[in-house]
């Protein structure tokens, strides 16, 4: 349907980069799911749900830039919520994310926990500095903690936190981050496949799986729709990891992870 | 199952429902993966001389009646998309490759710059300046692309009408006369939505074009009013999402159907439309060239 | 509540909507209880110099978008729908005759044969051989029509527009050229619908109008071209049923609405959708003369 | 919504130029309430239930004159049902019918039986070969049957037979056939207008309230959706047995009864 209005209701500094806002109603989405956010006169971006009535939103270029122009009262048009969620399983849940991709998980680990899950979080930032949420995460469970410039836990990328954990004891793994991240999870992680969803990202322009724009190769799913949740034996013989489509619809090979 | 096999446009199709332009033609596998779910054949995106990152969001508006879109026609070139027609092929049905440009020696360069089954002429999109409509929207135009690109590939070419126009039988008699195969009728209105809390209007580029439900009539009329005119095929497009829909473009004079909008109900579209007008052939006991153009002599 | 009153193309209205041509607008009784149900004026059936009984029925297909209709311009003859006029003035709110012909003299003669509070020049119906939007669709055809017109009578003269063109703000220009007081955009788009059962187009006539909510994308995009280029007002029609659409036609810039379609869910239309608007201009602390072609200032 | 197809299972032959038939399949109608029949190529008319599946057309012209040319299998378009139906309220009903107006009243009869009503039908036609349905009135009650050229029953007009009755003696009175003959009834029942229900008939086109044709003086009351059935009070203020429009929507005088 066409974007709602919502009002911000509250908007947090997660950190310099990174805002959280509030809006003035309830989607009531599953973690892993996102909304189409219009930015009027800018443009419309895919937003994963930090919250029910929460989004976390890192400045990146001129749409992310014109959010962090918004304050409390202003208002979005906002379609959502879209996509499939994660699905909890099992007993025991690890989230694993990196950036601002572990807002979703903070959301997820939530629901997981009111359910009676164990939930463990692997989580690398940058740098301290750019930490996000480490405080929701401590309150569901362990968390470890990798940055890039060890300015806290250990020193090196996400997936240097797995040898502090055995994967395989964990009934699920949930993913959200870099793409180069997730890849690198998923290849250290052989043999799980089935027990690993991720969240991925693809350039997303019409949120309703017609355009095209966010198919990946080599099933042609549509991330919109029958994504953003992904299972990962779905994602290992093609192009995650390895490439992305830009807006124009031509290929773009994926930042390696070292 | 009674067959809907036949020949259109200079293809043979195993059923006469296709994949039409923009839709999920991205990607080679997005297109592939269409020919394994049913359809007849599949048409790309289209694509142009150079990349485009088309329009800023929104680029759809979902409205109870149908969409609205305005993508803009984002594509990698030409020159980067063979790879995708290739991949495309997979899907086991014929691939036509969806052009624009902005005169007949673009539309010629990029169209013999790729291998394709058959090349859908984009002179129809109303909502991408100096392309599509704008220039389609003059029969001679259209006349003197249509040529243009004939004489450049071996394929045949189809023409892919606008509706926005006052007569759309001048074009496709121009078409025709430039030597098309067949012309594919229709693309979207030209329209608008605007979001009554802000004022603003909804789409990145303010204008974009109607699909889905809302045409199906329009279609009709230009499929009847086109194919009691024309020589060469004329292929539905617009509104189709069941069996009925298709059968309406069929009565009407269709050759074959093509469907956009309603892949947003999932790729089993094609299945479910095929075995209904299977279904429906049988208790008429008909065949399909007997079905096409029924209304012409009903009325 | 806030005033909806204003002065639109030489009329002064208590509110900017209308009861559209051609919908409930043959006897002055329905005109007349359309203003006492709400409506701020009203506009009869299209009446022409001779009596027509208007085309074989089916002349009303209803779809799921809206409706297609191919009336036919059945009226009695402007000479005997004076009096259907003065019964509808007794609704207590501005009369305006919809007058159509086939040349300028005929048009002259049929309106200057009538007494209303204005006119409105039907150069628009779809479906009617040698009238409506045959002639309409030519803008010196308008500009002629529309000079004759003004040259012939003393009330303010509208004229109704087609949206089967490529270019409407064409059209719109050749009105005001001609001397017009407003544009009334847009009317039906030509179309048609087929029995899938029995193969015949529904309606007797085969090709009619679509009307309804399938047209209010294309409607608002009209509006909002006409009123971005003209200095004249622009009426806006299509698809309206509630005070959301009234707003995206204001929004567009249309300075007042009329409803055609919607009156088959009653006349109670007029009341919900003015009540709707006031109480988003006092929710938006706006005034009518603000919220008018905000769209147009927001992109 | 658009016409549905139906077939015609059974053509029954009620006089020379009035015929019955049965479609494939029930429109639940209530008595009073009619479809648009399609006649494909031809026209399309409106025609009041007869029955639960029954419609009985009186052969008039091109449209009527096709559906006489039907045959068992023939298929026609139906949308319906259509418009207001008689409502059944008090314990005794007089039924007053003309021609093939007497088709809505013969089911109305039934369905008032049903529910226990007393049935009283008057019932008037031109001459004992055009009577229809006297078999179905009398299986519900007294019957007074009234001819023109007195080839049965009291010969005269309809109203004629009101002296064998007292009007004022029921409880609601239901009125279907030519215009001048319930104009009749009405005005010498004066006083009971607002018991009496009057099934009346107009120009239809559209079928659905837009299109103006069926709307009388001197309130505009679309017939075709606010009536065909419309209490007696509000017709006997206007056109109602004066004029009526033709299809161009110019009045035609009705005939007058004598
Ligand atoms: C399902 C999904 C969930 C997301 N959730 C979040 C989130 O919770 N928080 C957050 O900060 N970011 C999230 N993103 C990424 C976010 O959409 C982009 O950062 C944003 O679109 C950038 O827009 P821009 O104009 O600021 O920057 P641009 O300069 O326009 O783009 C910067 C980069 O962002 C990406 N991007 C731009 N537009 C799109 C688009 N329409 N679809 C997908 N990617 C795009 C591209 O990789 C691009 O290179 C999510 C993306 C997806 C697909
Ligand atoms: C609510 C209603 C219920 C009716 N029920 C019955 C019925 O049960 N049985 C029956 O035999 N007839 C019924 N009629 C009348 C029937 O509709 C007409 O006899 C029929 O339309 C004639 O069409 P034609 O082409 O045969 O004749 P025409 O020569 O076209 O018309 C003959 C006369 O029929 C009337 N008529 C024609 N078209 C229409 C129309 N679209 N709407 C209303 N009247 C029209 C006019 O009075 C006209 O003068 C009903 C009419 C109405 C309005
Ligand atoms: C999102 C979207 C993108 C489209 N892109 C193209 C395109 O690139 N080229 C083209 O010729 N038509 C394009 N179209 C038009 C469709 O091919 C089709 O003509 C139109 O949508 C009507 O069919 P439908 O109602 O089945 O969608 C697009 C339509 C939509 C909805
Ligand atoms: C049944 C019907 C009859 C109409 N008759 C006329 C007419 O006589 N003259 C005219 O200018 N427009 C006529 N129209 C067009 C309407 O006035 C209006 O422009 C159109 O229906 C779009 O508005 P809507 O979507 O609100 O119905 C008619 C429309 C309908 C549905
Ligand atoms: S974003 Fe359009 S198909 Fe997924
Ligand atoms: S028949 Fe059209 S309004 Fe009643």
């Amino acid at each position: 349907m066409r974007p709602a209005s919502s009002v911000i209701r509250e908007v947090l500094e997660e950190t310099e980069s990174v805002r959280t806002l509030r809006l003035d109603h309830s989607f009531d989405p599953l973690p892993g799911q996102y909304m189409m956010l219009w930015v009027r006169g800018v443009d419309e971006i895919p937003m994963s749900f930090s919250g029910p009535d929460l989004i976390t939103v890192q400045r990146v270029g001129p749409a992310t830039r014109a959010i962090f122009s918004l304050d409390v009262g202003d208002s979005v048009g906002v379609r959502g919520p879209l996509g499939t969620g994660f699905s909890l399983t099992g007993r025991s849940a690890l989230l694993i994310g990196g950036g601002v991709g572990v807002a979703p998980l903070a959301f997820l680990g939530e629901r997981a926990r009111a359910v009676g899950m164990e939930v463990t979080s692997l989580l690398g930032f940058r740098s301290t500095s750019e930490a996000v949420f480490l405080d929701r995460f401590r309150r569901l469970g362990r968390v470890v903690l990798t940055t890039d410039d060890g300015s806290e836990g250990i020193c090196g990328h996400t997936s240097a936190g797995l040898c502090e954990l055995d994967p395989s004891a964990f009934d699920q793994i949930y993913l959200c981050g870099p793409e180069v991240m997730m890849w690198d999870v998923i290849r250290r992680c052989q043999g799980m496949e089935s027990r690993i969803q991720a969240c991925i990202s693809r350039y997303i322009k019409c949120a309703i799986g017609v355009c095209g724009s966010c198919c990946i190769d080599p099933d042609g799913i549509r991330v919109c729709v029958e994504g953003p949740v992904i299972r990962a034996d779905r994602l290992t013989a093609g192009e995650f990891g390895r490439y992305r489509r830009g807006p124009s619809g031509g290929p773009d090979v994926c930042k390696s992870v070292h | 199952m009674i067959s809907l096999a036949g020949d259109v446009g200079g293809l043979r199709l195993r059923n006469p429902l296709m994949l039409a332009a923009g839709i999920l033609g991205t990607t080679g596998a997005s297109l592939a993966r269409a020919g394994r779910e049913g359809a007849g054949a599949v048409v790309t995106k289209s694509v142009g001389l150079t990349p485009r990152d088309g329009h800023p969001g929104p680029t759809v508006v979902r409205i109870g009646v149908g969409l609205i879109n305005a993508m803009g026609l984002p594509n990698p070139s030409y020159l980067a998309f063979q790879q995708e027609i290739d991949l495309a092929r997979e899907g086991g049905v014929p691939v036509v490759a969806s052009v624009f440009g902005s005169d007949p020696s673009e539309f010629s360069q990029v169209a013999s710059g790729l291998v394709a089954d058959a090349f859908e002429l984009n002179l129809s999109c109303p909502h991408a300046e100096r392309y599509g409509a704008e220039i389609g929207c003059q029969p001679a135009n259209v006349e003197e692309v249509t040529r243009a690109v004939k004489r450049a590939v071996g394929a045949p070419v189809w023409v892919k009408l606008t509706p926005n126009v006052s007569d759309i039988v001048g074009l496709g008699l121009a078409a025709q006369q430039g030597g098309a195969d067949a012309v594919v009728a229709i693309n979207t209105l030209k329209a608008m939505a605007i979001d009554v809390e802000s004022g603003y209007p909804i789409l990145g580029n303010r204008f974009g074009g109607l699909s889905g439900p809302a045409i199906k009539p329009v279609a009709i009329r230009c499929v009847y009013e086109l194919s009691a005119a024309l020589d060469i095929p004329v292929i539905g497009v617009g509104g189709v999402g069941c069996w009925q829909d298709a059968a309406e473009m069929i009565l009407a004079g269709a050759s074959a159907v093509q469907i956009g909008t309603a892949l947003s109900g999932g790729y089993q579209v094609f299945r479910d439309i095929a075995a209904g007008l299977s279904k429906y052939l049988v208790r008429k006991d008909m065949t399909l060239e007997e079905m096409r153009g029924l209304a012409r002599r009903r009325s």
